[in-house]
This record gives C-alpha cells, structure tokens and sequence, in this order.
C-alpha cells in the first residue's frame, strides 16, 4: 500500500475531492497546514506592507493500493494545477500495513 | 414648564438616538456571524461605511429631502437645500412642540436612515464588491430613502391618503429589504450555493457572534420604536415598549416552534430571525396595539420567516442572513396588520396601507434596480471568482480577519 | 407638574428596562465563554428562550401572581387573573404615583422575572436536556418566581414582618440560585469532572467572551438597581448607583486579592465572578448604605465567592460558571448584610432576614427540587452519554457554533 | 419646578455615567482585537482592574484632588480630604444649580478618571508585567490624573488663564495619551517587531473584536461628551450629540479615503482608528463648534491618525492598537482646534491652549517617565523574553483565552 | 523503528490515550484532521437538512520501537472500536532513524 | 528521497525556520499539533491548579534529497535545542517519489 501525501490550494479542494470520488478514492484525511515555498503572497496592515512566504494550504493523507497509486497521482496533478506557483506536491511513500478499526481487517481491504 | 417638558422629551430622544446606533453594532455582528470567517472584515467595512455615509449623506441632503418642511414639501419630492442650517427657533420648544431640538431630530433621522443600506449589506454578502456597495449606499441612503421617506413622514402624498407606518415597517425596512431582493437576483448566488439541482448550506462561522447581534438589534430596538413616539409620553412610549417585546417574543416562540415541527431541528439562527421579524413585524403599529394583537403579529412574523426562507432557497435567490424575509417580508406583512388588527383595523386602512406598500415597493424597487444593475454594466457589482473563493478580506483589505487562526 | 415628574420617573424607569433587557445578553456570553465550544449554541438558545418565557408567561400569569393588588393579595398566594388588561388609571399618574405606568411597572418586572431562570441555565449547562429545560423555565419562572417575589414585593407575609430586600439580593438571585443547586446536585456533574479523587478541570473556551458577559451585567445592574428606585429621585438613584460601583469594585478588587494569595494565579474568571459577587451582594440594600459599608459588602462577596467555588468543588458539585456561588452564596451574604451595616442594621432586622432567606430558600429548593425530579423520573433531565461527549450543538441544533473551526 | 429641572438633568446625567462605564468595555475589546491571542487575557485583566482601581483610588483620593472645592483648591493643588463624605447639601438642587446630585457628580466623573489609564493599557500591551501595570495605575490614576484635571475643571491655573478643554481632549485623551507614549518608548517594542531595519507586522488576532470594542467606544462617546454638559439642557446636548457624530463620521472618512490613497488598501483597523480620532479631536469643543467645523476636525484627526501611525512605526515606537496616535495625537489637535475653528477661535485662545497642552504634557510627561523609570530599576516593567514569546496569558495567568482552539 | 498512525474518533481521544499510557506509550503527537469515508453526519441548518461525510477526526502519529509496534496497534483496535461505521485506521510505515532533540540521542533511545 | 519530521517547540519556530533557509531549505509544511511526552505544564483555572502534559507544538514535514538530509537535520537538532524537556523529535523516512503539481516535474527536482 502507499501513502499519497498531497499539499495543495486550500481553494482547489472541493474539485480534488470531487476528482478523487469519480475515480473511486472515497477515503482520506485531510487537515489545514501552512506552506512555505517559492509562492509569497502580499497583505497591508495597518500601513505596512509586507509579504509572507507562510500560505495556507491543505494537506490530505491518502492510502491507496499500488494499483490505485498511479491513478490517484494523476487525478492530483490535473486537478489541484493551476500553472502558476504554489500549486503545491505531491509525496509518495510505503504504508506497511493498515488497519480498519471498525473491523480489524488488514490490508487493502481495509482501505476501502 | 414648557422648558421641562422639552428637556424631558428631548433626553428620552437623545437616548432613543444611541440606543438606534448601536443597532448598527447588531446588523454588523448578525452579519458576520452568518456568514464565512474569509469574507468578515469587508463585511464589518461595509457596516462601519454605512454608519459614516448615512450621517454625512442626511446631513448634505437626505434630512432636507425628507423634511424639507411646509414651504418646500410637494406630495413625491421637496428638498429645502443643502445641509443642516439651524432654523431660527431650532433649539428652542418652539421647533417641535416642545418635543425635541432641530439637532435631536436631524440625528434620529439620520441613525434611521443608515439602516436602509445596512440591511441591505447582509444580503449581498460575501460576493458584492466594495467599491459598487459603497457607491450603492451613497445615492441609496442619500436619495431613495429620503423620498420615500417624506411620502409619510415628510408630509407627502402617502401622509395626505391615510397610509400608517408608526416607526417604519415600510418606509425603513421595506425599503431596505427591496434593495436587498433586488441586488441578490442581480448578483446571483454565492459560488457553490445551488449546485446540480440541490441546495448546498454554507454555514456561518459565528453563531455566538450573530446572537449577540440579534440581541443588540433587540436592544436598539426600544429606542427605534420608543423614539418614534417623538416624546418622552409615558402612556404611549410605555405601550410601545411592551408591544414590541410581545412581538419580538412571540415571533422567536413560533420560529421556535414552527421550525421544530417542520425540520425536527431546535435551529437558533431561525428563532433570531424570528424574534427580529417579529420587532420589524410590530414596527408599523406598535403605538396602535394592545398585547394579543401584539403577540399575534409577532406569532405570525415567526412563521413567515421560517416560509419566506424557505421559499427563497427555493427560488435560488441567495440570501445568506435572511434579511428579504426578515426585513421585506415581516415588513409588509407588519404594514398590512395596521389594517387587521387593533384601533386603526378597517377595509379603508388595508386599502391605504396596500397603496402604502406599493407605492414604496415599487420605488425602492425600480431604483435599486436602476443602481445595480449600472454597476453590473460598470463590472462594480460583483468580485472575480478567484476572490470570492479566496475570500473577500485578503484581496480587498490586505488582511485576514482571525491572523492567528485556521478557518477552513 | 404631577404630569411631568410623572415623564421623568417614567424616563427611567424605561432606561432601567433597556438595561436590565442586556443582561440577558451579559449572561449568556459570560456562560459560553466559561464552557466548551461544543455546546455554544445549546447554551444560547436556552437564555434566548428564557426571555421569551419570561416575557409571555409574566404576560399570562406572573405579573398577576406577583403583583395581585389589594383586593386578591393574600399573605402566601394572590392571582388577580390572566393576562395584563390595564387598569382604569394605569397610564396615568394616579396609578404609581406618578412613578410609572402600568406597562412601565409590568415589562421592568418581566425583565427581572426571566433573570431567575438565567441563572440557573449556566449551573445545568452542558449535560441538561433542552427540553427540560425549557419546561422547568417555565414553570420557575411563570409560578415558582412571582409568588416568592409576591412574599415581599408584592405585600404579602414577608414584607408584614419586615424582611428588607431592595432589588432582589434573595427575591431574584437567591431563587435563581436555589434551582442551580438543586439543579447541579441532581443532574450530576458533566462527564470527566471528578475523574478518580481528583478535580478536572474544564476551561471556558472564550475568556474574552465571558469578560464581555461580565461588563454587561455590570452595565445592567445600574438598571436593575437604578430601578429599583422605583422613581428618578436624584438623590435615591444616584446613591445606589454608586454603591453598586462600589460594591462591585470591592468584589472584584477582593477576588483578586485572595486568589493572588490563595493559588498565586491571577485568574480573570475569578476577578468577574468576584465583581459579579459583590453586584448580587449589594442588590439587597444598595439604598440603604453608604459608601464604606458598600466597599465591605462587595469585599466579603470577593472572597465568598473564591471560598464558595472551592467547597462546591471539593463536594462534587459541578457549577461550570460559578453561579451558585455568585448568586445563592452572594445573595444569601447580601441578604443578610442589610440587618449588619448602614441605616437598618440591627438584632431585629437580622431575624427578619434570615427568616425571610430560609423562607424563600424552602419554597424555592423544594419546588425546583420536584420540578428537577420529575424531569429526571420522565428522562428528560440529562441528554445521554454519546450526545454529552459529541456536545449538545450538533445534536440538539443540528450544527456547529463555530462552523469553520476546529475546535479540541 | 427646581426638583422637576434637578431630577431630568441627573436622569441625564446617571446615563452618560452608564454610557462612559461601557466605554471600558470598548477599549478592553478594541485592544485585544488588535494584539495576539496569548495576550488576551492579560489585557483583558489590565482593563478590568483599571475599572477597579479607577473607581476605588477616586474614591479614596481622587475627587477630593480634582475637586477640592473653594476653600481648598490652590492653582496647581489642592486637596479637600480622604473619601467622598457626602457634603451637607449634596443630595439637593443646591449642590450643582439643580444640574445633579453630589454622588452623580463623583461618578461620572470616577468613571473618567478609569479612562486615562486604560488608554495606556492598549499602547503597552503584550510586554508589560502585570503587577507593573498595576502599579502605574493606581499612581497615574490617583495622583497624576485628578492633578491636571484640577487645573482645569477644578479651577486651577489653567482654568483662570482661559483655556478651554470641554470634555477632555488634554485633560483625559492626552494625559493617557503622554503616559502610553512614555510607557512605549521606556518598554520598547515588542520581540521581533524591528527587525533588521525593517517593520515586522504583527496582525491583531481578531479584527471583529476590535471593530466590536470601536462601535462601542462611539456609543460610550454619547455620554462621555454629552455627560460633560452637565445638565440635560436640550440645545447643548442635541448639539453635542451631533458635533460628535459628525466628528467621528468626517474622521472614519478622511481616515478611509486617505488610507485607500497612500497604501491602496481598504484597512478597517485604520478606519476605526480614524473614528476614534475624529471623536478625540471634537472632544474639546464639542459644544462650541458648528457642524463644519466639526466635520473639520474630525477629517484632520483621521488624516493625522494615518501619518501618526506611520511615524511612529518609523521611530521605532511599538503602539500596537494606535493609542498613541488616537489620543495624544488628535488630543493634541483637538485642542488646538478650540483656538482655530468655532466660536472662540482667535490667537489669544490659541496661545491659552498651547499653554494648556504644554503644562498638562510636561505634567504628564514627567510622572509618567518617573513612574515607568523607577518599575523598570525595580524590574517590574517587561515580562521576560520566555514569557513575552509563550504568552503572557499562560505566565501570569495559568491558562489560555480559547482553551479548546489553536492559535499559531 | 515503525510509525503508527491513527485515524480515530475524536470523542474516543481520551480512552486511548489512556490505555495507551498503561501499556507505557507515553510519547506521541496528535493534531485535529476531518475525515473523508464511509461515514456521514446529519445536519440541519436554517431548514436545509443535509448530510456531510466531512467528519472532525484526531489524528495521532506515534512513533515506536520494532517490539512496542503489536502492542500499540492492538491498543488502537482495542481502544477506538465502538463497531459503528467511522471508527478510522491505523496505518504503519518505517521510520529510519530518529533523534531526540534535547540529548541529540538517536535511535530506540530517542523514542521515549 | 527523504522526509524529515520534526516536532519542535512553537515559540522555537522562528529560529529554525531561519536556520534552514540559511541552508538553503526553503520549501517545507508545518501545522500546529499537540505533544505527549515527558513535558508538563502547570496551569490553573478557577482555583485548581493542574498540569497537562498536552503541549501545543509545531510540526514540519520537510521533503528533501539524500544530500540535504544530514544538514537538514543538523540545522534542526541545533536551533530547535534549549537542553530542557521538551525539546522535540525529528523523525526521517524514505519517500518514494515526488511531483510538483505545477510543473509535473519529479525527483528531487520537484522539491525547490
Ligand atoms: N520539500 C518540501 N517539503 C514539504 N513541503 C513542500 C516542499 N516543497 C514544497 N512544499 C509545499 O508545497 C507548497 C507549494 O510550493 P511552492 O514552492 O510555493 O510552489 P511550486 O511548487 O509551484 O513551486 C509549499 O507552500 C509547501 O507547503
Ligand atoms: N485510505 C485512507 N487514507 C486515509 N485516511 C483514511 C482512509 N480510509 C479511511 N480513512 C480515515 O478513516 C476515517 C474512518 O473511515 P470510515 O470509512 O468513515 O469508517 P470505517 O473505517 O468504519 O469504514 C475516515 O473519516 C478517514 O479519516
Ligand atoms: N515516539 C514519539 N512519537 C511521536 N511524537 C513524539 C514521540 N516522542 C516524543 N514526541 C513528541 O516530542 C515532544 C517532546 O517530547 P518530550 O518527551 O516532552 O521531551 P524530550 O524529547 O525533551 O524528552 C512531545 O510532546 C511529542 O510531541
């Protein structure tokens, strides 16, 4: 099984989560993290401008069968690109073994 | 004695004046509780604009337009020239029957004349542009509330016909729950509202914050309905006073329990809407009621919000507040109870009051029409896509409202 | 001249009202932000429905129970029959010579009726049942409250004896109080409280809300006290205004001092509590003291409070917002206090007090003891175990306060 | 007829008492707003105890400092005696020309005495020790305070030599104002703000409560401007009411427009700022300038909250919430302004208010600067390094404002 | 050594931790996430009901030794488990080397 | 590929962040966790003092190449140190592969 580790856009999320469910990736996690990357962004306060490499972006964790991994990542790469910086990455790794709760079945059935 | 009757009357309308400001503090905070932490900060801009446009706009023109007195009055429009100049007699009991000051009544004036806009910016929230909004509140609160204003309150053709409006259910709601109809049809909803057929909630990222609103807005309300008796006399502010807390009641107990039947939900933000469509339900009348008209106006207030919210959902029309149902709505339907129920109740009134409301609605309605859909044309009325997901408070303001927190 | 001192009473006593109406508000925020996120909106909509019943069943029968004239008074029970019809002078002087109207007199006790139920909300929050506790508010407010408050403000045998309780030090803080002990001791405390010997502790998730909550109950109390003049005499009203400043600047300034000393913290919720302490102790008496007896008054409040947390604590208790302490330890204190310091001390006036804190005490733990028990046999006192864990909002409300957020 | 006029000026005046203690509600949440979250509790307790102190020490001392009355006052001190006895006639039309009771009198002006420091509260926020602070304030607003303020209102030198100062540009305003500027050049800036040449932005964590706390600052600024009158008199007050509206309206504008021209940003803090300095800068001449003039000064006050601001980042001098620029700043203009615009413009006027503003800034400079030395010798001014990078809340407090939320 | 990571209830938090401390893992970092699955919540909010399958979950990432690995894991299953669908995952993936930051230590030493 | 995690104190972060830009490690995510561990924090709340050992923290997940690792890591164990308890772990694992959304590039070329 792998881990697809995915930080994009908070504002393409709703599209990558639609991508995800049509090709069947109905399971993962996702949490609010702050990027630090080539892409800053301008603000005013109070008079002063300054401009913060610090973005906010979404990071979802998504465990996949290595047959599921191909087709997750390309669904990643269309749909959170926009072409300009700071679209984000995309991180593959190995998950050993994984575990459904509920059921204590192991492996890839218990992914889905 | 006169001097003391003055003085009395004249403190009693100086604290209606601040209790109607603080109003202004409530729409805010209803408002932002409503809506997405991303958008908060243009929200606030827009309410805190509305409080400085109103008072400089009425003092340029808007209180010479609404009062511009016997001389200068016609039936539909009058204007006694720019600015606030003192009239000889203005500080004195001579000016209002010992009822006020010149200044007590421009300001009370002027704190009404703020809330047309400000009920409008809830509605349009979260997608209008700043710039179009302002530029929005400016001829609105500068010259569509005045003119309907004088149309009664002025003396106009609407005072000469009979139509009733005791502190403005339509001469102040309504016409600020038009413009809030019209400028949502014309932006259209919020992006992702109505997707594929279904309904999609977007729900507000401060609901404490929007109590407090409605509680405030409650508070002000004394002073918007208890200052409208235009003196300190106990029979009638005392009256009024009761009605309106009846009212404000008995609308948040069918909200309450209207909501309860129809969704199965104990929905706070509804009992809110409900306890201020009931306040904005009794305004029309409250000087002419007694308790059980008072509750029953109230009563069906609560569950006109509750259909009028629906039934606007339905439409697609996007209003993320509820300020048509509470404002248009519960302001109609308050202005035709003057012909329902306590003293005034006839044919006759419901007639007046039918003109009444037409006659405004179609004003307020034409003109906002007019104004927005200018903007529209100029590309002022609506922000890009990429800002309206983004968040309206980064790219108009520099800045996000909660710097130190994670809103999703 | 009767007519305008007439004007000037009813002034305010209207402004009273107003401020007594925010309290209301100050409540609810000082109870969010003294409990979880999770149950916000829980905590809301039970202070929202409080004034609700409050007004209308004031409406229907309170005032009539608390305030049955001559002709129905008894000693112990009086009902001069449903609703509010006003009587043939009740808007002219003759009716409260010349201090109010009737629709003044009504809505400023109204206003004082919901604040019992107030109380006890914060104490049972975040395990009690909605509909639970909106019946018991109910009938405490509608049948408990104004026949304690007919005992002594409305002439019956406690007023006869003697029994001195200006604004309501007992009449109102302790009946509230009353239920909140009752209240805490038969739900039991919140889940994970009093885990193993040892005390958890459950922090407020918005200080900065429960400090607003706190300022505007200060902010109302010059209305509730203020008004309980009953009149705009100069000289009665501004006395009490400053010994409740006073009072609540000693409790306040106490609570500080000894929580410093006691736990070397300087714990803000503390602080408002002391302030709030010495607001309920001086509510008894604040006409009848000077400006040293008010300081000592709200300096024991201070530390009552502080002492009174720690034994509720120490007895398993669990009273999230302090209320008990605040307004039954404070009350009873305050109560008390009138019969020790200023112009009506005295061995006789002590006897007198006590009499009437225990007679109101019984009746009040009794009926809210049978109110609570009957709830809690009909399974609708405490929300289940799943719903308590999940938080009150998502389950009773259907939604989140903070819909954005991520909150632990 | 003389207690009829004596019970509707001390209605009057018991109201803007009410309106001026919310004011503290005002500044607590404007400051929180706009600095971090660990630091909110301790601002929050700092604004608390400054109510406290404020009433207590003015009490004790104070009063009887700024008012010592004829026979004890001198030109620059005087002192009638510890406490506040209530003198012979104080409760009757005779004590203040039938304008308020003695009480009245004390606190209204108890509760100005509080504002003083709490302007300092805001500038020094988020390094300075607690019990620092305390110290300061008992100091700044026991002694330093009623001081100058006796110069003027008591009937000191400043009031003999015909400077004019109606509700407290200097006498409040600037007299916070010189200590927060003292207090921020003795504490420097905050950790991290001044780096490398460059200012570092540290964005105030919650701009609804700032904007909460302004809206509420200009509702407390009715009474606070309206209360300095002095009695109910209709024209004057209405006058006032107005003058102060449109102050804060033209100052909220000019700040709007002039922000929008020189950094291209639509930044609500500083609209709000530009309020505050609009209702600063017409607090000396509330009563004596036309609509204009008032509309006048406040425009200058919001262009000069812009450029103060911006000078003061430039020096180096770390004033996260403005208080500075709002109340030295435009107190300073607005004092001038008596002299320039209105009816007692003229160069003998403004030479008196050079004057006044100089003997009250060198007053007030100098004891600041010795009150602020001697806590840092004693190392009581800054919190260490650790606790200004964790949050003063967890040192000095033992928890956190949001228990349950993240804050970054 | 071997990372686990939970996906569990929120409200479940407090009983893992515990049985996780009596079996003496006492070291690990969590944070809030929301889960995407089978799950669904009900809600209702100014009279629309709908049904969300965004669901606030903790997230917990401990890292431990070749031997605690069974143990921890079973702790998991055992402690998060109510039956009801949405009781979340474990996931166990290889961490190659860890450092305490305060000694500099390496290895199973750092982990505890 | 390597992912270095490191939980570190929060009021630390500044420094580190600092740090590694220095060396060049100028992509990285971070979000706000909370630590179990040998720390603990004494608090008190309405006159009951307790101590938690739930301590906020941050947590960065940085992704970089063979070479960087040890520097990266040594970047970290240095400035995030203060000798006291509660000073942190750093964690490193293998990716597999990573992609940059914007440009599909892979390798460690995706990753600055
Ligand atoms: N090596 C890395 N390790 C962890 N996160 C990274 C790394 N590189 C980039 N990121 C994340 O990806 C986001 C986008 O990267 P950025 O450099 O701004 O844009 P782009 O990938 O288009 O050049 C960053 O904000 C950061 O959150
Ligand atoms: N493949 C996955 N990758 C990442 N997280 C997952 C994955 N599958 C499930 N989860 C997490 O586990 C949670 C519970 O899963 P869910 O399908 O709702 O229940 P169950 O495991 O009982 O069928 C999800 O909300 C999600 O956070
Ligand atoms: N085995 C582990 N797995 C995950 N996180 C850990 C682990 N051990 C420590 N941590 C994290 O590191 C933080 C610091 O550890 P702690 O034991 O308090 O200090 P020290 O490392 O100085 O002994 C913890 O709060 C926790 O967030």
């Amino acid at each position: 099984m792998k881990k697809v580790e995915a930080i994009i856009r908070s504002e393409k999320f709703q599209e990558v989560k639609q991508a995800l469910q049509e090709i069947g990736v109905v399971f993962f996690t996702y949490w609010e993290a702050t990027g630090v990357g080539n892409e800053t962004h301008g603000h005013v306060y109070r008079g002063v401008a300054y401009s913060t490499t610090d973005i906010p972006r979404r990071m979802l964790s998504i465990v996949v069968s290595e047959e599921k991994l191909d087709e997750t990542v390309q669904v990643l790469l269309n749909t959170a690109h926009t072409g300009k910086v700071g679209d984000g990455k995309v991180f593959v790794s190995t998950i050993e073994e994984a575990y459904r709760i509920r059921t204590k079945e192991t492996g890839t059935k218990s992914l889905n | 004695m006169e001097n003391l009757n003055f003085a009395i009357n004249n403190v009693w309308m100086m604290l209606c004046i601040i209790l109607v400001f603080i109003m202004h503090l409530g729409f805010s905070l209803l408002e932002i509780g409503l809506t997405r932490a991303k958008n908060t900060i243009n929200i606030l801009f827009k309410n805190v604009m509305v409080i400085i446009i109103g008072i400089l706009t009425y003092t340029l023109i808007g209180f010479s337009l609404m009062y511009p007195g016997e001389i200068f009055a016609g039936g539909i429009l009058g204007f006694s020239g720019f600015g606030i100049p003192l009239p000889e007699n203005g500080l004195s009991p001579e000016y209002a029957g010992g009822n006020y000051t010149f200044y007590t009544d421009f300001l009370f004036q002027a704190m009404f004349a703020a809330t047309a806009a400000t009920i409008v910016s809830g509605a349009v929230a979260e997608r209008i542009k700043l710039t179009g909004f302002i530029a929005f509140a400016i001829i609105y609160v500068g010259l569509v509330y005045p003119i309907t204003g004088m149309w009664k309150w002025g003396g106009g053709f609407l005072d000469e016909l009979g139509f009733y409006d005791f502190a403005g259910s339509t001469l102040v709601h309504s016409v600020g729950g038009w413009a809030a109809l019209i400028g949502i049809y014309l932006l259209g909803p919020r992006i992702g509202k109505f997707g594929e057929g279904e309904i999609k909630v977007i729900p507000g990222h401060s609901i404490p914050l929007s109590t407090v609103g409605a509680f405030l807005l409650w508070f002000g309300w004394f002073g918007f309905n208890g200052g409208s008796v235009l003196s300190a006399n106990p029979a009638a502010t005392s009256l009024v006073l009761v009605t309106t807390c009846i009212a404000a009641s008995a609308g948040g107990l069918s909200a309450f329990i209207f909501t309860r039947l129809r969704y199965k939900a104990n929905d706070l933000s509804m009992v809110l809407n409900g306890i201020l469509g009931g306040l904005v339900g009794i305004t029309a009348s409250a000087d002419v009621m007694g308790i059980w008209d008072a509750f029953l106006i109230g009563a069906v207030s609560g569950i006109l919000i509750v259909l009028s919210v629906a039934f606007l959902e339905k439409k697609k029309l996007d209003d993320p507040v509820g300020a048509v149902s509470v404002h248009l709505t519960c302001g109609i339907w308050g202005t035709l109870a003057v012909g329902i129920f306590g003293s005034m109740a006839g044919w006759g009134q419901l007639l007046s009051q039918v003109i009444g409301i037409s006659a405004v609605g179609i004003f307020a309605g034409l003109t906002s029409y007019g104004i927005f859909s200018l903007l529209k044309r100029l590309k002022e009325l609506r922000v890009s896509e990429q800002e309206e997901i983004e968040g309206l408070d980064v790219h108009e303001h520099g800045t996000a409202a909660y710097a130190e927190l994670k809103y999703e």
